[in-house]
C-alpha cells in the first residue's frame, strides 16, 4: 500500500516511520502521562477513584466545548462566543424547567445553536471575519442571558439535578455524554463526508470552493455544531452546579477550549482536525489546574506554571517545517 | 572559464525519497544552461539547495570556487543568486509596484518614496510589455502577469547568478519572446542563467549546456546542440531511443477531429447540440459578453493574450465568478447562476490555473485531495465509504502515473507537475459532461505531458466535451476543433477546421489589435 | 411558566436598613460645606450621578443599586444617571468623567478599587463635585478629594468570621480560605483579618489551604472538590462570600458529606446562604449590607445643609448563626 | 479613480465613515453627548487603548496576534508606579525593559519554533498576569506614584488634552510612516501577506517577527506606565480581557486577521469607535448592566457587518 512503483526505473519509494512525527502525534499523551505520574508520586490521595470521578466531571464542559472549537477551527475559523453560549443556555434551562427537563435541555441546546447560526452567518454569508463576529456575540449573548434570568437562580428539579450528579456504573453520567461526543465527532470527522468538507475548507478555501463543496454551508453548520454543544456543556454545568449563573458560568472557557485543540496538535491554520488528542489537551489542562490547587500553590505560581506547560506541550507538538 | 555555482555530489532526502542523489553540476558565467526531467525528478529541489530554501544532506556547494553554505534564500541573494521560483512566489495583496521592488525602494530623506516607486516600477515593467496600474494589488494581476513581475523583479536585483525554474508556463508566445531577449541580454553581460522547462522547443532557443536529471540523478550533461530532440528525451524518460521514435511525440490523435459525427452511437444528434452553452457573459472591466458552447465530444481552444479573459470564462462558466449579465445552460436548461456546487452537479468542472492559490488542499493527503470534488458520490449517507476512494484514488493514481511515496502522502510534498495530475484526477473522479481545463500541461513533463493530451484526446473520444486553455499555441492547434479567440474580455474571431493554424490565431489576433 | 424559587428579593420596606456603627462624630475630622467649598443646591432638582462597578448580577450588587434608585425615587430626586464599569476599572473611571462631563452635581461611587482615582477625583474637586463612596473606600483625602466613605470594615468582618470559625472548631483544627479575586480589595482585607486574627487568638487552628473562587460559585465547587479529595483532614472552610459557601456545600453534598462535618463561615448574608445556616449546611455569615441609598441621601441631604459630616461612616453588620437564620430570613438580601 | 481604488479606500475608511456616522447620530440623539468634556473624556480614556492597538495592528498585519497585551499592560503599570519612587527615568524605563523583555521573548519563541502566536501569547497572557500577582503579593500591593514628574506625565494637560493624547498621536504618525514608508513596514507586509513567498524574496522573515512583537510588549507596556501614572498608582486589577478589545479595534479598523493587510488610520479610528459606543451607552443613563451588554454586542456586530459590506467590493476581485 505504502509503495508505488515508479516508471522512472523501479524506484521504490516507502515510507519511513517518522520519529518527530510520533513526538508531534502523541507528544499530549506523553505529558498528560507525565503529570500523571508526578501526582502518583508527590500527590496525595491522587490514586482514590474519586479523584478521576472529580477531574473526568470537572473536565466535561471543556471537553464537549473544545470538540465544537476543533470544528471550528479545523475551518481556519475560531470561536469566541462558546461561553456565552453556555451562559445563555444556563438561563434558558430554568426558565423553561417548569416544562420538564427535557424539554428545557432542547430549548436550551436551541438557543445555543441560535448563538451559533448568528455566529456562522456573518463568517459565511457577510464574511466576517470568526474572532470579531463571534466576539460581538461573546459581549451580547451573555448580556441576553442576565436580561432573562439576572442572577443566580437555585433550582430543585430532581431530575436536571440527577442529570448532573448521578452515575452509571461508577461512572457519571455526564462523562458518559462527554465520551460518547466525542465519538461521535471523531465519527464525524474520519467518516463523512462533512468532515472532510470541514478540514477542506480550512486547508484551502478557494479550491473547496472550486471543487463545488458547499463552503457558506458548511461553515453555517460548524458554528451551529460548535453553539450547541456549547449550549449542551452549559446544561450539564447547570445541573451539576445545582443552581443557574448565567453571570459567570462559562467565563474565558474559549480560552481554555482553545488551549485544549492547541494542544492537542491542530493547528490554528486550520486544514486539518484532531479529536481525541484535543480532549486529551483538555484532560492536561484539568490535570495541570488540579495538580497545582492540589499543592495549594498561590495564584501568581499557578498561573506561570500554566504558562510555562503550555509552551513545553505545544512545543513537543508543534508542526515541524519541511525543511 | 571557472564556475560560478557548482554542486558537488549533493544529496536531499525527504521522508520517503530521495530527491537528490550524488547531482553535481557547474553553472558557468555567460552561460544558460538548461536543467530538465520528467516531473519529480528533482530539479526544482536543486534549485532549492542551491538557494538556501533546503540545505543539502550530503555533498557540497560552491561559489566562485569557495565552498559555499547558503542558510537563507536571503544569504543566496546576497552573494548574487536570483531566482524565480516554479510557484509564483510573491505577496498577493501587496501592490505590483511594492512586489517588484521589496527590499530595494527608492528612498528619499530616509522614507520610501512611493511616487518614485511607482514611477521606477512603471518603468522596469513597460520594459517586460507588461502596462499596468502598479498601485493595484498583485492577485489582482493573471498568473503570467504575476509571472511577469517575478521575472523583472529577479532580473533587475544585481546578480551573477539568474535560476528560473518554468518562467514560461503561463507565458504567451509573445511574452516568452521578451523573456529570450532578457535571457540573451543577460549571457552577453557574462551572466550565469540555470534554465528549466518542459517546452523543449524553447531550450533550443536559448540554452548551451543541459543537464538532464532522472529519479534524482544527472542521467547526462554537456552542450546541448551534441543532444538532439529525441535523445534528450529518452535521457529524460530512461527509455530506449527507438522506443522513443516508434511512439513518436505523442499527442493529440487528428483522428477525432475528422471523424463523423454521425458515425456516433445515436446518430450525432446529442452530439450536435450543445453540452454547454454559455451566452452573454458579462462583468464590468472583465468579460464583455462572451457566447460560448462546447458540444460533447468537443475540444474547443481558447486563444488570447494575457488578460484577455480566458480565465475568467472559465470561472464564470462553472459558477465561480459574479457576473453583471450572461447565462449557462447545460443541456438546455439554465444553471443557477454563482454556485459551483450546481455547475458541478450539472456536470460542468474547471481545472482552475492556480494551482497552489485554487487547486490544492495543501493539508490533506493525495487520495483525498483526489476524492474531495467527488465525496458525496463515494459514500452513502454523508458516510464516506474508504474502499470506495481507495478505488477511484487507485485508478487515477495509476491512469495519470502520480508519483507520491503512498496515497496518504501529504499532496504539498509533491513537485509541481504531480500537484496538476492529482488536480485533473479530482476533476476526472467526479465523471464531468464538461471539462474545462485552464493550462492543464502547464508544468507537466513531456511525457506526462503527452499522456494528458492522450487522455483530453480519449475522453473527448467518449464524449466528454472540454473547453481548453492552453499558452502553448502548438498545443492548443494540435488539441482543438474549434478556437475561439478573446480579446479584452470579448470574442475576437472564431477559427475552425482548416482555419485552426498558429498563424491564424496569431492573426486574429493581431487584426484586432490593428482595428 | 418558569421554576424560580427564590429570585427577586422583595426587600422593601425598612427591614434589614442599615444602622451606623459609631455614632457619628465620635471618631476622626468632620467635614461642612463651608471647609467642603462647595455651593448649596436641591437635591431633588439635581443631577444625580451613581457609578456601579460590578454588573447588577449578584445579590448584593443587585441590592445596592435597587437601594440607590428606590431612594432617589423616594426623595423625589428626578435626574439619576446610573453607570456599569462591568467591573472593567478604567471604564468605571471614564464613567464617572463622562458621568461629570455631563453635569451632575452629586457623585455617588461604588468604587470597583480603592487607589487609582486621582483624575475623577481632580476633575471632581474643580467642579466642587461631593463625591460619596460606598461599600468600598478611596485611599486619598475625606472632605478634600472626595466628602466621605459610607461601607462596611471588610477587615472588621475577616476578624468577625475568624471568631465564628474559632467557635466552631474550639479553636483547634485545619482550615481552607476560599479567597476572592486577586488583587481586590476586599479579598485582601478578609483574608488579613481572617489570618491575623487566628494568629492571635488560636494558634491551634492551621491554614492548610487558599486558592482563589473568584467570588463564583462555580469556581467554589470546582476548588472545594479538589480540596477535600485531597485533604480529607479539613475541618473548616472560610468562603470570603456567599457565593462560593455555596459552591462548597454543593462540592459537599456530591462528596456525601454531612451537614456540620465541615464548618463553613462566609461574609456577606444573601438569602440563599442563611437559608443553608438554617439546613444545617453553613455554620455562619458575617453581614455586608449592601442597601446603601437611603443613608447615602441623607448624608448628602445634611451635608448640603451645612451640618458636618463624618469622614467615614461605617455600618454596623450583623451576624446570621443557628440562633437567628430562620427568623432573619426576610431581612437577609 | 476606477473602481478598484475606490474600494480600497473604502477598504481603509471604512471604519472612518462608520465613525463619522455613529457621532453624528450620538450628537442628534443626546444633547450631552457633542460636549467637549464628553470628547474630552473619549480620547483621553481611547488613548491607552490606542497605543496597545498601534503595536497589535504591526503583529496582525505581519499574520500574528497578541494575547499578552492586556497583562503587559497592567503589568506595566504596577512596574512603573513601583520604578517611581525611583524617579521618572525609572518609571518609565522599568516597565519598558520589562515588557520589552516579554514581547522579544515571545517573538524570539514564535519566529524561532514556528509554534502558533496565539499559543505562545496566551501563554504570555498568563504567565505575566502571574508575574505581576507575584510582585505585588497577589495582587493585594497598589504601588502608589511617588515621583510628581512621572505623575504629571500621566494628567498634565495642554488644551483640555491630557499629555498621553499628545503622546498617542505621535506614536500614530510615527507608525503610519514605520509601516508605509519603511523597508521594516514593508516586510511585515509581506511577512504577512505570505510568509513563505516573503522568505524567499529575502524577507528576514524571523527577525521582522521578533521586532514586531517587541514593539507590542514595549507600546503594551508604555501604556500601562503612562496609565499608572495617570491614575497615580499601579493597580492590579486592570487589563482583564483587553487584549479582545485591542483586537476588535485593530480589526473593526479594517486590518485583515489573515494579515497582509491594514493600517494605523483604520485603528485609531476603530478605538474610537469602541470609545464612542460605550459613551453613547453611558448617555441612555438608565440601561441595566445587562442591557448595556446586550446594546454594545448589537453594536460591535452593527458595525463590523457595515464595515464589511462597505469593503466588500475590494474583496471580489
Ligand atoms: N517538501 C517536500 N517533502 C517531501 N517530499 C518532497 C518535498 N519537496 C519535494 N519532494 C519530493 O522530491 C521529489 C523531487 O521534487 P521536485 O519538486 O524537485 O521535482 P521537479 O523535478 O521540480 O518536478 P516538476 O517538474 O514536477 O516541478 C519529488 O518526488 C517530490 O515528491
Ligand atoms: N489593465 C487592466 N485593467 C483591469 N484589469 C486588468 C488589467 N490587466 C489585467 N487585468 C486583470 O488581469 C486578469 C487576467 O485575466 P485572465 O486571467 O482572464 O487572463 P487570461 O487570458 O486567462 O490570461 P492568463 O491566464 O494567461 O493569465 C483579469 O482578472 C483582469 O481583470
Ligand atoms: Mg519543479
Ligand atoms: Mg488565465
Amino acid at each position: 500500500m505504502a509503495e508505488l512503483t515508479t516508471r522512472g526505473g523501479g524506484r521504490v519509494a516507502v515510507l519511513k516511520p517518522r520519529v518527530f512525527a510520533w513526538v508531534q502525534d502523541y507528544g499530549v499523551y506523553a505529558a498528560v502521562l507525565a503529570l500523571l505520574l508526578f501526582n502518583v508520586l508527590f500527590t496525595p490521595h491522587f490514586l482514590d477513584a474519586s479523584n478521576f470521578r472529580t477531574q473526568l466531571v470537572q473536565v466535561t464542559p471543556i471537553v464537549i466545548v473544545s470538540l465544537g472549537m476543533a470544528l471550528v477551527i479545523g475551518t481556519q475559523g475560531i470561536d469566541l462566543s462558546v461561553g456565552s453560549a453556555m451562559s445563555l443556555a444556563a438561563a434558558l434551562v430554568v426558565l423553561y424547567l417548569g416544562y420538564g427537563w427535557l424539554p428545557a435541555l432542547i430549548v436550551a441546546v436551541l438557543g445555543g445553536a441560535a448563538v451559533g447560526a448568528v455566529g456562522g452567518a456573518l463568517v459565511a454569508y457577510v464574511n466576517v471575519q470568526p474572532i470579531v463576529a463571534t466576539l460581538a456575540l461573546l459581549v451580547g449573548v451573555r448580556g441576553l442571558a442576565n436580561v432573562l434570568v439576572p442572577q443566580l437562580v437555585e433550582f430543585r428539579n430532581p431530575d436536571l439535578i440527577a442529570l448532573g450528579s448521578s452515575s452509571v456504573a461508577g461512572i457519571p453520567v455526564i462523562v458518559l455524554i462527554a465520551a460518547a461526543l466525542t465519538l461521535v465527532v471523531m465519527f464525524v470527522v474520519r467518516r463523512t463526508t462533512f468532515g472532510r468538507q470541514v478540514v477542506a475548507i480550512g486547508g484551502n478555501r478557494s479550491a473547496s470552493e472550486l471543487s463545488g463543496l458547499p463552503v457558506r454551508r458548511v461553515l453555517l453548520i460548524v458554528y451551529v455544531i460548535s453553539g450547541l454543544l456549547a449550549a449542551l456543556a452549559g446544561v450539564l454545568a447547570t445541573a451539576r452546579l445545582q443552581a443557574s449563573d448565567p453571570t459567570s458560568l462559562g467565563l474565558f472557557i474559549e480560552l481554555s477550549a482553545i488551549t485544549a485543540v492547541v494542544v492537542g496538535g491542530t493547528p490554528l491554520t486550520g486544514g486539518r482536525i484532531r479529536v481525541l488528542s484535543t480532549v486529551m489537551g483538555a484532560l492536561l489542562m484539568q490535570l495541570l489546574a488540579a495538580t497545582l490547587i492540589k499543592h495549594n500553590l498561590p495564584q501568581s505560581w499557578t498561573q506561570m506554571v500554566q504558562a510555562v506547560i503550555i509552551l513545553a506541550a505545544v512545543y513537543a507538538t508543534r508542526e515541524r517545517a519541511t525543511r | 572559464m571557472e564556475p560560478v555555482l557548482e554542486a558537488k555530489e549533493v544529496s536531499k532526502r525527504f521522508p520517503g525519497v530521495l530527491a537528490l542523489d550524488g547531482v553535481s553540476l557547474a553553472l558557468r558565467p555567460g552561460e544558460v544552461h538548461a536543467l530538465v526531467g520528467e516531473n519529480g525528478a528533482g530539479k526544482s529541489t536543486l534549485i532549492k539547495v542551491f538557494t538556501g530554501v533546503y540545505q543539502p544532506d550530503g555533498g557540497e556547494l560552491r561559489h566562485q570556487g569557495e565552498p559555499a553554505a547558503f542558510g537563507t534564500p536571503m544569504d543566496a541573494q546576497r552573494a548574487g543568486i536570483s531566482t524565480i521560483y516554479q510557484e509564483v512566489n510573491l505577496v498577493p495583496m501587496m501592490s505590483v509596484a511594492r512586489n517588484l521592488l521589496l527590499g530595494r525602494e527608492p528612498r528619499r530623506f530616509g522614507v520610501i518614496d512611493a511616487a518614485a516607486m511607482n514611477g521606477e516600477a512603471e518603468r522596469v515593467l513597460a520594459g517586460y510589455g507588461v502596462d499596468t496600474d502598479v498601485r493595484r494589488p498583485l492577485r489582482t494581476l493573471g498568473v503570467g502577469g504575476q509571472q511577469m513581475v517575478a521575472l523583472a523583479r529577479a532580473v533587475s536585483i544585481d546578480a551573477r547568478v539568474v535560476i528560473m525554474d518554468e518562467p514560461t508556463s503561463s507565458l504567451e508566445p509573445r511574452e516568452v519572446e521578451t523573456l529570450f531577449g532578457v535571457i540573451r541580454r543577460l549571457r552577453d553581460q557574462g551572466i550565469a542563467v540555470m534554465y528549466v522547462s518542459h517546452r523543449l522547443d524553447e531550450l533550443y532557443q536559448v540554452c548551451d549546456q543541459v543537464t538532464v536529471l532522472r529519479d534524482g540523478r544527472v542521467a547526462h550533461t554537456g552542450a546541448l546542440a551534441d543532444v538532439e530532440r529525441l535523445r534528450l528525451i529518452s535521457l529524460m524518460l530512461g527509455r530506449d531511443l527507438n522506443e522513443v521514435r516508434s511512439h513518436g511525440m505523442t499527442r493529440f490523435s487528428r483522428d477525432r477531429a475528422a471523424a463523423d459525427p454521425a458515425g456516433a452511437p445515436d446518430g450525432g444528434e446529442s452530439r450536435r447540440s450543445p453540452a454547454v452553452e454559455a451566452r452573454g457573459l458579462t462583468r464590468r472591466h472583465v468579460l464583455d459578453g462572451v457566447d460560448v458552447s462546447v458540444r460533447p465530444g468537443e475540444v474547443v481552444g481558447l486563444g488570447g493574450l494575457l488578460g484577455a479573459g480566458r480565465t475568467e470564462t472559465a470561472k464564470a462558466i462553472v459558477g465561480a465568478l459574479p457576473l453583471d449579465g450572461g447565462q449557462v445552460l447545460v443541456a438546455g436548461a439554465p444553471v443557477r447562476a454563482g454556485s459551483t456546487t450546481a455547475a458541478i452537479r450539472a456536470g460542468v468542472s474547471l481545472l482552475p490555473e492556480d494551482r497552489k492559490a485554487e487547486g490544492i488542499i495543501p493539508t490533506l493527503s493525495v487520495r483525498e485531495n483526489i476524492a474531495l470534488a467527488a465525496l458525496p458520490s463515494l459514500g452513502r449517507a454523508g458516510v464516506v465509504s474508504d474502499a470506495k476512494i481507495d478505488r477511484v484514488v487507485e485508478i487515477f493514481m495509476r491512469r495519470l502515473r502520480i508519483k507520491a511515496a503512498s496515497p496518504h502522502q501529504l499532496v504539498s510534498e509533491l513537485s509541481g507537475g504531480n500537484q496538476q495530475k492529482v488536480l485533473l484526477a479530482r476533476w476526472l473522479a467526479v465523471r464531468p459532461k464538461v471539462l474545462l481545463l485552464d493550462e492543464p500541461t502547464r508544468g507537466i513533463d513531456v511525457g506526462a505531458k503527452a499522456e494528458v493530451q492522450a487522455l483530453i484526446d480519449e475522453l473527448a473520444g467518449e464524449g466528454l466535451g472540454v473547453l481548453l486553455i492552453s499558452s502553448d499555441l502548438e498545443e492548443l492547434v494540435e488539441g482543438a476543433d474549434r478556437i475561439l479567440v478573446l480579446r479584452d474580455g470579448a470574442v475576437a474571431g472564431e477559427l475552425s477546421g482548416d482555419d485552426v493554424t498558429e498563424e491564424r490565431i496569431m492573426a486574429t489576433i493581431a487584426e484586432q489589435s490593428d482595428g | 411558566k418558569s421554576e424560580e424559587p427564590q429570585s427577586a428579593p422583595a426587600a422593601t420596606g425598612t427591614a434589614g436598613q442599615q444602622v451606623v456603627q459609631t455614632p457619628s462624630g465620635t471618631a476622626g475630622p468632620t467635614c461642612t460645606l463651608e471647609q467642603f467649598g462647595g455651593t448649596k443646591f436641591d437635591l431633588k432638582t439635581a443631577t444625580v450621578g451613581f457609578s456601579q462597578s460590578e454588573k447588577e448580577a449578584n445579590p448584593f450588587r443587585i441590592a445596592e443599586t435597587k437601594s440607590i434608585r428606590d431612594e432617589a425615587a423616594e426623595l423625589g430626586i428626578k435626574d439619576l444617571k446610573v453607570t456599569n464599569a462591568q467591573s472593567q476599572f478604567s471604564k468605571q473611571i471614564t464613567d464617572v468623567q463622562q458621568l461629570i462631563a455631563q453635569g451632575v452635581q452629586l457623585l455617588v461611587i461604588a468604587p470597583l478599587n480603592s487607589d487609582g482615582w486621582e483624575p475623577v477625583l481632580q476633575q471632581a474637586a474643580a467642579k466642587k463635585i461631593p463625591i460619596i463612596t460606598v461599600d468600598r473606600k478611596i485611599n486619598a483625602k475625606p472632605c478634600s478629594d472626595y466628602l466621605t466613605f459610607i461601607g462596611s470594615d471588610f477587615y472588621e468582618q475577616g476578624k468577625r468570621a475568624a471568631d465564628r470559625m474559632i467557635d466552631a472548631l474550639g479553636g483547634k483544627g485545619k482550615v481552607a480560605i476560599l479567597l476572592g479575586a486577586p488583587g481586590n480589595n476586599v479579598t485582601t482585607e478578609r483574608t488579613n483579618g481572617f489570618k491575623d486574627r487566628v494568629k492571635e487568638k488560636a494558634p491551634g487552628i492551621t491554614i492548610s489551604f487558599e486558592q482563589t473562587g473568584e467570588f463564583a460559585r462555580e469556581k467554589g465547587q470546582q476548588v472545594t472538590e479538589q480540596l477535600i479529595q485531597s485533604n480529607p483532614d479539613i475541618n473548616g472552610i472560610y468562603a470570603e462570600n456567599d457565593e462560593m459557601a455555596l459552591g462548597a456545600v454543593t462540592a459537599l453534598k456530591g462528596a456525601g458529606k454531612e451537614p456540620g462535618d465541615i464548618k463553613i463561615v462566609s461574609v456577606d448574608g444573601t438569602r440563599s446562604a442563611v437559608q443553608a445556616i438554617a439546613d444545617g449546611w453553613l455554620h455562619a455569615v458575617i453581614e455586608s449590607n449592601p442597601r446603601f441609598g437611603p443613608l447615602a441621601f441623607e448624608t448628602a441631604q445634611k451635608f448640603l445643609d451645612g451640618e458636618a459630616i463624618p469622614d467615614k461612616v461605617i455600618i454596623s453588620d450583623r451576624d446570621y448563626d443557628t440562633t437567628n437564620a430562620k427568623d432573619s430570613l426576610g431581612e437577609a438580601y | 479613480m476606477n473602481r478598484g481604488q475606490v474600494s480600497r479606500v473604502l477598504q481603509q475608511h471604512g471604519a472612518v465613515m462608520v465613525l463619522a456616522v455613529v457621532v453624528i447620530v450620538g450628537s442628534l440623539a443626546f444633547d450631552s453627548f457633542a460636549t467637549p468634556g464628553n470628547a474630552v473624556s473619549v480620547v483621553v480614556s481611547s488613548s491607552f487603548l490606542a497605543i496597545i492597538a498601534i503595536g497589535m495592528t504591526f503583529v496582525i498585519i505581519s499574520g500574528g496576534i497578541d494575547l499578552s497585551v492586556g497583562s503587559l499592560f497592567v503589568l506595566g503599570g504596577v512596574l512603573g508606579a513601583y520604578g517611581s519612587q525611583y524617579g521618572l527615568v525609572v518609571a518609565l524605563l522599568l516597565p519598558l525593559a520589562v515588557c520589552g523583555l516579554v514581547g522579544l521573548l515571545q517573538g524570539l519563541v514564535i519566529a524561532r519554533t514556528g509554534m502558533a502566536p496565539f499559543i505562545v501569547t496566551l501563554a504570555g497572557l498568563l504567565g505575566v498576569r502571574g508575574l505581576m500577582l507575584a510582585i505585588s503579593d497577589e495582587g493585594a500591593t497598589t504601588y502608589l506614584v511617588k515621583d510628581p514628574a512621572f505623575a504629571e506625565l500621566g494628567r498634565g494637560q495642554v488644551l483640555e488634552l491630557s499629555y498621553p493624547v499628545y503622546i498617542t498621536i505621535a506614536l500614530s504618525l510615527a507608525a503610519m510612516v514605520l509601516l508605509q514608508r519603511t523597508g521594516f513596514g514593508q516586510n511585515v507586509y509581506a511577512i504577512g501577506g505570505n510568509e513563505q513567498a516573503a522568505a524567499l524574496m529575502g524577507v528576514p522573515v524571523a527577525r521582522t517577527k521578533v521586532y514586531v512583537y517587541l514593539m507590542s510588549g514595549l507600546l503594551a507596556g508604555l501604556a500601562g506606565a503612562l496609565n499608572a501614572a495617570r491614575l497615580s498608582s499601579g493597580v492590579t486589577i486592570l487589563g482583564i480581557g483587553l487584549e479582545l478589545d485591542v483586537i476588535a479595534a485593530v480589526v473593526i479598523g479594517g486590518t485583515l486577521l489573515t494579515g497582509g493587510a491594514g493600517g494605523i488610520t483604520g485603528t485609531v479610528a476603530g478605538v474610537l469607535l469602541l470609545g464612542v459606543i460605550q459613551s453613547l451607552i453611558n448617555q441612555v443613563g438608565n440601561l441595566t448592566s445587562a442591557f448595556q451588554q446586550v446594546v454594545s454586542g448589537l453594536f460591535l456586530a452593527l458595525v463590523v457587518v457595515a464595515q464589511r459590506l462597505l469593503s466588500k467590493a475590494q474583496r471580489l476581485t
